[in-house]
C-alpha cells in the first residue's frame, strides 16, 4: 500500500509540476495585469511601476526561476490585487469549498445509491423510468438558470430561505441542492447499471438461495459489490466540485475557490491562479487516494 | 461453387438502410428522437439563410413580446426578446452554431481522446505514463482558464470555442478507452488476431475499436448535452460564445435577467437543450442495441412483427 | 405419493423473449426421497437447470413464468405459497450449490460471514453461527478453519471454494440439497474428492440430494436414480444401471455413445525428422515457475496430447509456443528455426504455419464480425495467400469442409450453438493453411456429444490435410481416441511423455495413475472398479 | 432637457433633511467585494464605495446633492495665493480611528504616499504631468506649491484620502482613518462591518453600524433587499426595479460611448464619422433597452458638469443623412464599404449586447458593413488604451467613461488630448484648448471647456456619444436615502436616514 502510494504520489507531483509551469508560462501570454489593476486613464509610467513592484517587468525566464525558488521555499507569492499571500487567499476560499462539496457529494452520493439501487431492483419498471427521465432533464438544465429560479420560488416568492450568503446553516441549503442535481443525475445512472449487473450475478443467486430477505441482497450483497464503478464517478464528480462551482458561487455570493479563480483569471492574478492550482491539486491528489483506499476497503481482492 | 452462386443469397437481403430503418421503427422512442434530429439537423443546414433576416429584424418597439399569439404569424409564437426578435426564428437561426460547437467539440475531444487512449493502452508503459499524465495535466487545468488563453490568443470565434470545449474533455475519452484497452486487448479473440500475425494497428483499429465504440457513443452523446451546457455557462461567465452569433446557450444566458417578466425568453432554448439531450439519448441507447449484432435481434423481431 | 420428499409435477415453465414464448421445460415430473440422489442429466439447452430454479424461486419473473404443474415439498405446494414463506425454505429446508463457486460466492465478503449469514437470516444467533461456522469448515475439509474463515473466495482453490459452498449449503442441515453442475470447472482428482464428500455427508445427514449434471460419468458416480432431459421434455428415467445398460430413448444412447475414450488407439510409427524440437523451455511469472524446462519433439503429421492440471503450464506453453508470451529460456525448432528468437517479420511468415485453437469460442471469435469476415481475415493479414475475388468461394469451401454451410458466412457468431462455433474458428485456423494447430482445451466447453464430434473432425483434417495437432486437455479420456503421443505435465514440468497405448495402459508414473483413476466412467462396473483404483490410491 | 431640471428638483429634495431620526445598523449589498480596502485606491469605485468619507476623509467634497461645489471637509478653507499656490486650513480636534491626533503632517504624508514609487496608488493619476510639492506650515496649515499652476486643485485634493503619518508606503488592508467609521471586521468573500466612531469630529451619523455584502448577480441584490436581508443595494438591473416605493433611478455619472479611431480609413473621414452618428435612433433606445430617465450624451460628460454645453444638439436619427453622407464620402474615393468592427466588452453595462447588436443593425441599414465583437475586460483594455495595435482594421470601441467629479478636465485630456491614452484622433485646437481650460479658472474656464465641447461634437465629430446613463437602486422603505450622481463610486453612510 505504501508504495502504491508513493508510486501515486511521484505520478500526481509530475502532473503537478507539469500543470504549474504551463499555467505559468501561457496565463503570462494573456495580457498585462498592470493595465487591469489601474484604472484606464493611469499613465504609461505607473503600469511600469506597478510591473516593477510585482517583478513583472523582468524576462519571463527570471521571472519563472524567482518563482520556482520561491516555491520552494514555501511561498506562493502576494496576491497582485488582493495586497495579502496567495495562499492565505485561497486557502480561505478553498475551505468554503471543501465543506461545500463534501456535503454536497454526501448527500449526492447518498440519495444517489438509494435511488439507483432502487430503480436496478426493478428495472423497467414505473420507478425506474421516472427517475432516469428526472436525472436526464435535471442533468440538462443550466444551472445558473435554475439557481435563479430557486431564489425566486423559495427566497422570494415562499420566503422560505434566504437568497444568498453564508450566514446561517439555512444558506447552505439552495447552493446545495442547485449543485446536487447534475452529479446527482450521472451518479444513478451509473449506480444503476452497475448494480443490474450485480444484481444478476451468480453469488446474488446463491444468497437468494441462501433465504436471504430481499433488502440485504440489495444494500449488503449486490450494493458493494456495485460500488466499484460508483466510486469512480463519485470521486470524478467531487474532484469537479473541489475545482469550484464557479457558477453556484457567483450567483449565491458564496466565497469558493470557483469565483475566486475565474476572478483571478481575468483580472490576471497570476499568483493566485497559480496557487489556486496547486491546492486543488492537492486536494484532488488526496481525494483520489482516499478513493483509492475505498477501493481495497470495499473489494478484498484489491487489497491482497 | 462459382463467385456467383455464393454471391447471389445477399441481394436478397434488404440493404443495410431498410435494415436500419427498420430496426429504428421498431423503437418508438428512438424513432420520434431520429425524427427530431433529422429535424433539426435540417434546420441548422437551411435555418440561417431561410430565417437569418428574420431572426435579426428587430423592433425596440415589439420587445418581449409574450408567446402563443396566435394572431400574429407563426414566426412569432413562441413570442419575441429583448430586441423584439422572433424567438422561433432566432432559435432556428442558432441551431446551427449550438450543433456545430456542441458536435465540433465532441467530435475532435472523442477523436483525439480516443487515438490517445487507444496508443496509451497499447504502447509501452513509458509512453503510456506519458500520456496519462498529460491527461492528468489537462484534467486539473481550470477549464476557464483553456478558455480565456486560447480566446485571448487565437481570439473569439465558434471554432476556437469548439478547440476550448474539445481540450476539456479529451481526458475522458482517453482514460475511458486507456481503460478498456487494457481490458480488451487481453480478450482470445484479440489473441486469435496476433496468433494470424495481425499487426498492432490491425488489432487496435479492428478488433478493440469497435468493441470500445459504443461505450464512446455513449459518452459522446452525454458529452454532448454536458457541451452545450458548458458553452452556456460560459456565455454566463461573458467568455463563451458572443454576439451577434447566437447558441440555445447563449439564448438562455441573455434571457436569464428577464427571468420574472419574460420567461419565455430562457425557456425556449432549455427546451430546445432538453429535447436535442434527450433525443440523443434515446437514440445512443438505440444505436447500443442496433449496432450490436448480438442484440440486434431484439429491434429485427419486434420491427417485423410489426411491419 | 405425498411420501416423496419433494415431487415435481407436470411442471412447465416458458420464458418471453422477442423471438416469442419459449418453453424451457415441457411439463415434467420427477421425485426425490430422503437418503436419495437423483441425477438430471442433459446438455446446455436441455432445460435441466430449469426445474432446480423454480424449485428455489430463482426464475426471474417476467420474463420467465410457471406455466403449469405444482412443486411438493412433503406435499405441500411450493408455487402456491408467499414469497417469505419460500424464503424460510430456501437454506433451511432446501439448499442448493452451484457451478463455479468462485462466482457464487460474494468476492467482497469472507467465507465466515456468508456461511454465518446463512444461520442468522433463518434465526440462528450470531455467537451460535460463529462456532457452527468453525464446525462446518472443519467438517468440510478446510485446513486451518479458524483461519479460514477470516478469509475471501479469491483466496482458496477452486475444489475449497466448493467445500465452502457444501459447508454453507448444509449449514441448517437441509433436508434436500441441489447441486447444479457442483464439479464441472474442477479438476478431474478434485472433482473425485467433491463428489465423494457429498456421498459422505448425504450418509451423515440423510438428506435427499439432485445433483444436476451433463457428465455421465458423475450420474454413474454418485446417482441412484437418473431423468435424461433434452431440450425442455424429460426423455428417460430409471436407475443408473438401467438407464446405460439398457437406454430406450435415442438421444440417451446418443449420449453414452458419445462418451470419449472407446475407440481405437493409435499407433504412431513415423521416424525421421520431427517439425517441432522444444527443448528446455522455461518461463516465470514474477516468483511462479510456470515451466521449468519442457522438452519434446513432434513429428509432422502427430498429434501431442498435453494433459494436466490447472497450473501445470500446459497453456502457459501453448502460449509460448505461438509467442503470445516471451519464453525465458530454451528454444523450439519449427523445421530448423527457432521460433523464440525470430524477428517480428519472419514470425509474421511463420505465422501461417501455426495456428491456434482457443478453448471458448464464444470469446476467441470476435462478437462484432460476420462468419466470412472472422475467416477472410486470415487473408486481410496474409494477402499473398488468396487474391479478394477467391475469399468467398475459399470461405464456402472452408465452413464445408468443417461441416457448416457456406451461407453461414453471413452471420455473426452468436447466432451459432457451441460446436459449431468452435467449427468457425477451425476454419478460420485452417484459412493460412497451416502446418501445426495448437488446440489449447478446444473441446473442453462442449457438450460431450458436440467434443466427439469436433475431435473426430480434428482427426479428419490431420488424416487429410496432414496437419499436426497439439492438443492440450486437463482430462485423460478425451484424448485417448485423437493422440499419437500423450504428454502428462504437473506444476510445470513433464511428468511421463510416451505413446498413448503406453500411458494410457502401462502409466508409470503415480500422478499419471491418479489422474487415470480419477476420471469417471459413464459405465457403472467401470466405475466402480476405478473407484477401488481410488480407495487404493489414497491409502 | 426637461429631465434634468427634473432630476435636479429630486437633488434638492432629498437634501431636506428629516425632522426625526431613529438609528442603528444596515446593510448593503454590492456587485462586487474590494480587494483591498487601501484608501489611496478610494477612488476605485468597488472600495470608494466603502470607505470614502465613511473611514477615509478628504479635505474638499464635492456636493453632489446640491449646487454648493466644493466644500470643506478636513480643511476648513483654502485660498490661492498670487503665485499661484494654495494654502489649507485645516480642522481642528480631528482625530484619527487609531487615536492619533489629525495635523498637517498627515496631510503630507499621505499626499507623499500617493506619489511613493513603493505602491501604485491610483489617486496619482489626477496629478499627471505636474509637480506638487506640499509644505507644511504648521499644525494646521499646509501650502501646495504645483508647476504648472493647478487652478482646480482643491477639486484634486476632493479625492486624496487622508491617512496617519506613518503608515506604510506599501498597499495596506485595514484603511485608518479620521471618517466616522472605523472598519471592525472584514471577513474576505462574505462581508466588511464598518461601525460608527464615538470620537468623530463632525455630526454622529444615524446608521450605528453597516455591514457590506457581496453579490454578482443583480436579481439577486434586488431579491435580498425584497426580503430584508439587506437594507440597501445600490445598483440592481432596470428589469428589477418595479417597485416605485424601493427602487429609484438615478442619473450615474456613466457616460456610454463608441470611441472612434480617427486614424484609420473610412474612420478619417469626417462624413462617415458623421454618418455614424446620424445613423443610430437614440431615442428609440430611452425606455426600451435603455432605462427611461437616461439622457442623450452630447458630451463625454454629465451634464452637471462645468462647461457643459446646453446648446450643442444631439444628432438627430437621420438614416437619409448618413446614406447621402457615405455616398458623397464614396465618391470621393473613401472606402466606405471596408468593414468597421464594434469591439465591446461584456457586461459592460446593462444591456451592452442588445445595445450594441440593436446599434450593429442601425449602422448596416445606412450601408456601412458592421462586425461586432464581445471581448473580456483584459482584451477590451488591449483595444481601448494606447498604444494601439499595428494593422488594426477600422475600429469603434464600445465604452464607459464615468465623471462625477464636476469637472471637465478628468475626462478631456485622456480622452481627447493628442497625447491621451485613450484618444483616436489629434487635432492641434482640440489640445490647445484643452492646455488653456485646464488652466483657466472660472467663467473662463466654463467657456472654455464648452467650447471644447461643441467643437469636438460638431465640428471634429470625435466620436459617437450615446448615453448618460441611469442606474437604479433598491432602498428598504425603513430608510431614507436617495441614490445620487456619486452614487457609483461613494456611498456615504452619514447620508442615510433611519425612518
Amino acid at each position: 500500500m505504501l508504495s502504491f502510494i508513493r508510486k501515486r504520489a511521484i505520478a500526481s507531483l509530475i502532473s503537478l509540476v507539469g500543470l504549474l509551469v504551463l499555467v505559468f508560462f501561457l496565463s503570462r501570454l494573456t495580457g498585462d495585469p498592470a493595465s487591469l489593476f489601474l484604472p484606464v486613464e493611469a499613465s504609461e509610467e505607473m503600469k511600469a511601476q506597478f510591473r516593477e513592484l510585482h517583478g513583472l517587468n523582468d524576462p519571463i525566464m527570471v521571472q519563472f526561476t524567482r518563482y520556482v525558488g520561491d516555491v520552494l521555499t514555501g511561498d506562493l507569492g502576494q496576491s497582485l490585487r488582493k495586497a495579502r499571500p496567495a495562499l492565505d487567499v485561497v486557502t480561505e476560499a478553498f475551505t468554503w469549498t471543501l465543506w461545500l462539496a463534501s456535503i454536497t457529494m454526501s448527500l449526492v452520493a447518498g440519495a444517489a445509491i438509494v435511488v439507483g439501487s432502487l430503480a436496478a431492483f426493478r428495472a423497467g419498471g414505473f420507478f425506474d423510468r421516472l427517475s432516469s427521465i428526472l436525472s436526464l432533464i435535471g442533468a440538462s438544465v443550466p444551472d445558473f438558470w435554475l439557481a435563479i429560479v430557486a431564489i425566486v420560488i423559495f427566497s422570494v416568492q415562499l420566503a422560505w430561505l434566504p437568497t444568498s450568503g453564508t450566514g446561517t446553516l439555512l444558506h447552505w441549503i439552495l447552493p446545495i441542492c442547485v449543485l446536487f442535481i447534475r452529479p446527482f443525475g450521472i451518479i444513478v445512472q451509473v449506480v444503476r447499471g452497475s448494480m443490474i449487473t450485480a444484481l444478476s450475478s451468480a453469488y446474488v443467486k446463491t444468497a437468494r438461495a441462501k433465504g436471504i430477505r430481499s433488502g440485504p441482497i440489495i444494500f449488503i450483497h449486490a450494493l458493494r459489490n456495485a460500488m466499484l464503478p460508483v466510486i469512480t464517478v463519485i470521486g470524478d464528480q467531487a474532484a469537479s466540485l473541489l475545482n469550484g462551482a464557479v457558477v453556484i458561487e457567483t450567483i449565491f455570493g458564496f466565497p469558493g475557490v470557483g469565483k475566486l479563480m475565474i476572478d483571478s483569471i481575468l483580472q490576471r492574478d497570476f499568483n493566485v491562479v497559480l496557487a489556486a492550482i496547486l491546492v486543488t491539486a492537492l486536494a484532488i491528489f488526496l481525494m483520489n487516494l482516499l478513493i483509492d483506499i475505498a477501493y481495497a476497503l470495499l473489494d478484498p481482492r484489491i487489497r491482497h | 461453387m462459382t463467385a456467383h452462386t455464393t454471391e447471389s443469397p445477399i441481394a436478397e437481403e434488404p440493404g443495410v438502410i431498410r435494415r436500419f430503418g427498420r430496426m429504428l421503427l421498431a423503437d418508438k422512442f428512438a424513432f420520434c428522437a431520429a425524427i427530431f434530429l433529422i429535424v433539426m439537423i435540417l434546420l441548422a443546414i437551411v435555418g440561417p439563410s431561410w430565417f437569418g433576416d428574420i431572426a435579426i429584424k428587430q423592433n425596440l418597439r415589439g420587445r418581449n413580446l409574450p408567446p402563443f399569439d396566435w394572431e400574429r404569424g407563426w414566426i412569432w409564437w413562441m413570442g419575441a426578446d429583448a430586441l423584439g426578435r422572433p424567438l422561433l426564428a432566432r432559435i432556428i437561426v442558432a441551431t446551427q452554431n449550438t450543433l456545430m460547437v456542441a458536435a465540433g467539440a465532441v467530435v475532435i475531444s472523442a477523436v483525439v481522446g480516443t487515438v490517445l487512449g487507444l496508443i496509451a493502452g497499447f504502447s509501452s508503459p513509458r509512453v503510456n505514463q506519458v500520456i496519462m499524465r498529460l491527461a492528468d495535466v489537462i484534467m486539473s487545468f481550470p477549464s476557464l482558464l483553456i478558455a480565456v488563453i486560447v480566446l485571448y490568443l487565437l481570439g473569439s470565434s465558434i471554432l476556437n470555442l469548439m478547440l476550448v470545449l474539445a481540450i476539456t474533455r479529451i481526458p475522458v475519452y482517453l482514460r475511458t478507452t486507456r481503460a478498456e484497452v487494457l481490458e480488451i486487448r487481453e480478450r482470445m479473440f484479440v489473441q486469435a488476431a496476433r496468433v494470424m500475425g495481425a499487426s498492432s494497428k490491425r488489432i487496435l483499429f479492428r478488433h478493440i475499436l469497435p468493441v470500445v465504440f459504443p461505450t464512446l457513443t455513449t459518452l459522446a452523446t452525454l458529452d454532448f448535452a454536458y457541451v452545450m451546457l458548458a458553452e452556456s455557462a460560459l456565455s454566463f461567465l461573458g467568455i463563451g460564445i458572443q454576439p451577434p452569433e447566437i447558441t440555445w446557450g447563449l439564448m438562455i444566458s441573455q434571457g436569464r435577467q428577464y427571468l420574472t417578466n419574460a420567461w419565455w425568453l430562457s425557456f425556449w432554448p432549455g427546451l430546445a437543450i432538453i429535447l436535442t439531450t434527450m433525443s440523443l439519448n434515446l437514440l445512443s441507447n438505440w444505436m447500443r442495441i442496433a449496432f450490436d449484432p448480438v442484440q440486434r435481434w431484439r429491434l429485427e423481431m419486434r420491427g417485423s412483427t410489426n411491419g | 405419493m405425498a411420501d416423496h420428499l419433494l415431487e415435481v409435477r407436470n411442471l412447465s415453465v416458458e420464458f418471453h423473449t422477442a423471438m416469442g414464448t419459449v418453453k424451457a421445460v415441457d411439463s415434467i415430473s420427477y421425485h426425490v426421497d430422503r437418503g436419495e440422489t437423483l441425477a438430471i442429466l442433459g446438455e446446455s439447452g436441455s432445460g435441466k437447470s430449469v426445474s432446480s430454479s423454480a424449485i428455489m424461486n430463482l426464475i426471474d419473473m417476467p420474463p420467465g413464468r410457471i406455466s403449469s404443474g405444482e412443486i411438493l415439498l412433503d406435499g405441500a405446494d411450493l408455487l402456491r405459497m408467499s414469497a417469505e414463506q419460500r424464503r424460510q425454505i430456501n437454506g433451511k429446508r432446501i439448499a442448493m450449490i452451484f457451478q463455479d463457486p468462485l462466482s457464487h460466492l460474494n468476492p467482497v465478503y469472507t467465507v465466515g460471514w456468508q456461511i454465518r449469514e446463512t444461520l442468522t437470516a433463518h434465526g440462528k444467533s450470531s455467537a451460535e453461527a460463529q462456532t457452527e461456522a468453525l464446525r462446518l469448515v472443519t467438517r468440510v475439509g478446510i485446513p486451518d478453519p479458524e483461519h479460514a474463515l477470516k478469509k475471501y473466495p479469491h483466496q482458496f482453490s477452486g475444489g475449497q471454494r466448493q467445500r465452502i459452498m457444501i459447508a454453507m449449503a448444509l449449514a441448517l442441515r437441509p433436508d434436500l440439497l441441489i447441486a447444479d453442475e457442483p464439479t464441472t470447472a474442477l479438476d478431474v482428482t478434485v472433482q473425485a474428492e467433491v463428489l465423494a464428500l457429498l456421498k459422505e455427508l448425504q450418509r451423515e445427514t440423510g438428506m435427499a440430494v439432485i445433483i444436476i449434471t451433463h457428465d455421465l460419468g458423475v450420474v454413474t458416480e454418485i446417482a441412484d436414480r437418473v431423468v435424461v432431459m433434452e431440450k425442455g421434455a424429460l426423455v428417460e428415467s430409471g436407475t443408473v444401471r438401467e438407464v446405460y445398460k439398457s437406454p430406450q430413448h435415442p438421444y440417451t444412447r446418443k449420449l453414452i455413445a458419445a462418451a470419449p475414450g472407446k475407440g481405437e488407439m493409435h499407433e504412431p510409427h513415423s521416424k525421421g525428422e520431427p517439425a517441432l524440437s522444444v527443448r528446455d523451455v522455461r518461463k516465470a511469472y514474477g516468483g511462479f515457475q510456470a515451466l521449468k524446462g519442457i522438452s519434446f519433439d513432434l513429428m509432422p503429421g502427430e498429434t501431442l496430447a498435453v494433459v494436466g492440471e490447472s497450473g501445470s503450464g500446459k497453456s502457459t506453453l501453448a502460449r509460448i509456443l505461438l509467442r503470445l508470451d516471451e519464453p525465458d529460456g530454451g528454444s523450439a525448432l519449427w523445421k530448423g528455426r527457432d521460433l523464440f528468437t525470430l524477428a517480428p517479420a519472419e514470425l509474421y511468415k511463420l505465422r501461417r504455419d501455426l495456428q491456434m485453437v482457443f478453448q471458448d469460442p464464444t470469446q476467441s471469435l470476435n462478437p462484432r464480425m460476420t462468419v466470412y469476415q472472422l475467416i477472410s481475415e486470415a487473408w486481410v493479414i496474409h494477402p499473398d495467400i488468396l487474391p479478394r475475388p477467391k475469399w468467398r468461394e475459399k470461405v464456402a469451401e472452408l465452413l464445408v469442409q468443417v461441416g457448416l454451410s457456406p451461407d453461414h458466412m453471413k452471420r455473426y457468431p452468436h447466432q451459432f450453438s457451441g460446436g459449431q462455433r468452435q467449427r468457425i474458428a477451425i476454419a478460420r485456423a485452417l484459412a493460412l493453411e497451416p502446418q501445426l494447430i495448437v488446440c489449447d482445451e478446444a473441446v473442453s466447453a462442449l457438450d460431450v456429444s458436440i467434443q466427439a464430434q469436433v475431435i473426430a473432425l480434428l482427426d479428419r483434417l490431420r488424416k487429410e490435410m496432414g496437419i499436426a495437432f497439439i492438443f492440450i486437455a486437463h482430462d485423460l479420456p478425451v484424448v485417448r481416441d485423437f493422440a499419437d503421443h500423450v504428454m502428462v505435465m504437473q506444476k510445470g514440468e513433464v511428468v511421463e511423455l510416451g505413446t498413448v497405448r503406453e500411458v494410457f495402459e502401462a502409466p508409470q508414473q503415480e500422478y499419471t495413475r491418479a489422474l487415470l483413476a480419477a476420471s469417471l466412467d459413464p459405465d457403472p462396473d467401470v466405475q466402480a472398479a476405478l473407484r477401488a483404483a481410488r480407495m487404493e490410491h489414497a491409502s | 432637457m426637461r429631465k434634468t431640471i427634473m432630476l435636479a428638483a429630486l437633488i434638492l429634495g432629498s437634501a431636506l433633511s428629516p425632522a426625526y431620526a431613529a438609528s442603528g445598523p444596515i446593510k448593503i449589498v454590492l456587485p462586487e467585494e474590494a480587494d483591498l480596502l487601501e484608501p489611496c485606491m478610494a477612488t476605485r469605485s468597488n472600495i470608494g464605495r466603502v470607505i470614502m468619507q465613511n473611514v477615509s476623509e478628504t479635505l474638499t467634497e464635492l456636493d453632489v446633492r446640491g449646487d454648493k461645489g466644493l466644500m470643506p471637509r478636513l480643511a476648513e478653507k483654502w485660498e490661492q495665493k498670487p503665485d499661484g499656490s494654495w494654502r489649507f486650513h485645516l480642522r481642528q480636534g480631528v482625530t484619527f480611528s487609531d487615536g492619533t491626533a489629525f495635523d498637517a503632517k498627515d496631510v503630507k504624508y499621505s499626499f507623499d504616499r500617493i506619489m511613493s514609487d513603493k505602491n501604485a496608488c491610483e489617486s496619482r493619476r489626477y496629478f499627471g504631468g505636474m509637480t506638487v510639492n506640499a509644505q507644511v506650515v504648521d499644525d494646521r496649515t499646509i501650502d501646495f506649491n504645483v508647476d504648472p499652476v493647478q487652478p482646480i486643485l482643491p477639486l484634486l485634493l476632493s479625492l486624496v484620502t487622508i491617512v496617519p503619518e506613518g503608515t506604510p508606503l506599501e498597499f495596506v488592508r485595514e484603511p485608518v482613518g479620521t471618517g466616522p467609521y472605523k472598519l471592525t471586521n472584514w471577513t474576505p468573500g462574505q462581508q466588511i462591518v464598518l461601525t460608527a466612531r464615538d470620537d468623530y469630529w463632525g455630526q454622529k451619523p444615524q446608521v450605528t453600524e453597516a455591514t457590506y455584502l457581496f453579490r454578482a448577480d443583480p436579481a439577486v441584490r434586488a431579491a435580498m433587499v425584497q426580503t430584508g436581508e439587506a437594507d440597501i443595494s445600490p445598483s440592481i438591473s432596470q428589469l428589477d426595479a418595479t417597485n416605485p416605493a424601493t427602487d429609484f433611478s438615478y442619473l450615474d455619472s456613466e457616460t456610454v460611448y463608441l470611441r472612434i479611431d480617427h486614424n484609420i480609413e473610412p474612420l478619417n473621414d469626417v462624413r462617415v464619422r458623421r454618418a455614424l452618428n446620424l445613423a443610430i435612433d437614440r431615442e428609440a433606445f430611452i425606455g426600451t433597452l435603455v432605462p427611461d430617465g437616461a439622457l442623450l450624451a452630447t458630451a463625454i460628460v454629465p451634464p452637471p458638469t462645468l462647461g457643459w454645453n446646453p446648446d450643442v444638439k444631439v444628432f438627430p436619427y437621420d438614416p437619409e443623412g448618413a446614406k447621402k453622407l457615405l455616398e458623397e464620402a464614396k465618391a470621393d474615393g473613401v472606402k466606405v464599404e471596408t468593414p468597421i468592427t464594434i469591439i465591446a466588452r461584456t457586461a459592460n453595462f446593462p444591456n451592452v449586447t442588445e445595445i450594441m447588436e440593436a446599434i450593429q443593425s442601425q449602422l448596416q441599414e445606412v450601408g456601412f458593413k458592421v462586425d461586432l465583437k464581445f471581448v473580456e475586460v483584459a482584451e477590451h483594455e488591449g483595444y481601448y488604451s494606447k498604444p494601439f495595435k499595428e494593422g488594426r482594421g477600422p475600429l469603434l470601441v464600445a465604452a464607459m467613461h464615468d465623471n462625477s467629479k464636476g469637472d471637465p478636465s478628468f475626462s478631456m485630456f485622456f480622452k481627447y488630448a493628442s497625447e491621451g491614452t485613450q484618444s483616436g484622433f489629434s487635432d492641434p485646437k482640440v489640445d490647445d484648448l484643452i492646455r488653456r481650460a485646464s488652466a483657466a479658472v472660472g467663467d473662463e474656464r466654463a467657456k472654455l471647456w464648452s467650447e471644447l465641447i461643441a467643437y469636438l461634437h460638431d465640428e471634429v465629430v470625435a466620436d459617437v456619444l450615446l448615453f448618460h446613463m441611469v442606474g437604479f437602486s433598491r432602498v428598504s422603505e425603513k430608510l431614507d436615502f436617495k441614490p445620487t450622481m456619486a452614487t457609483n463610486s461613494m456611498l456615504q453612510l452619514s447620508e442615510i436616514g433611519i425612518k
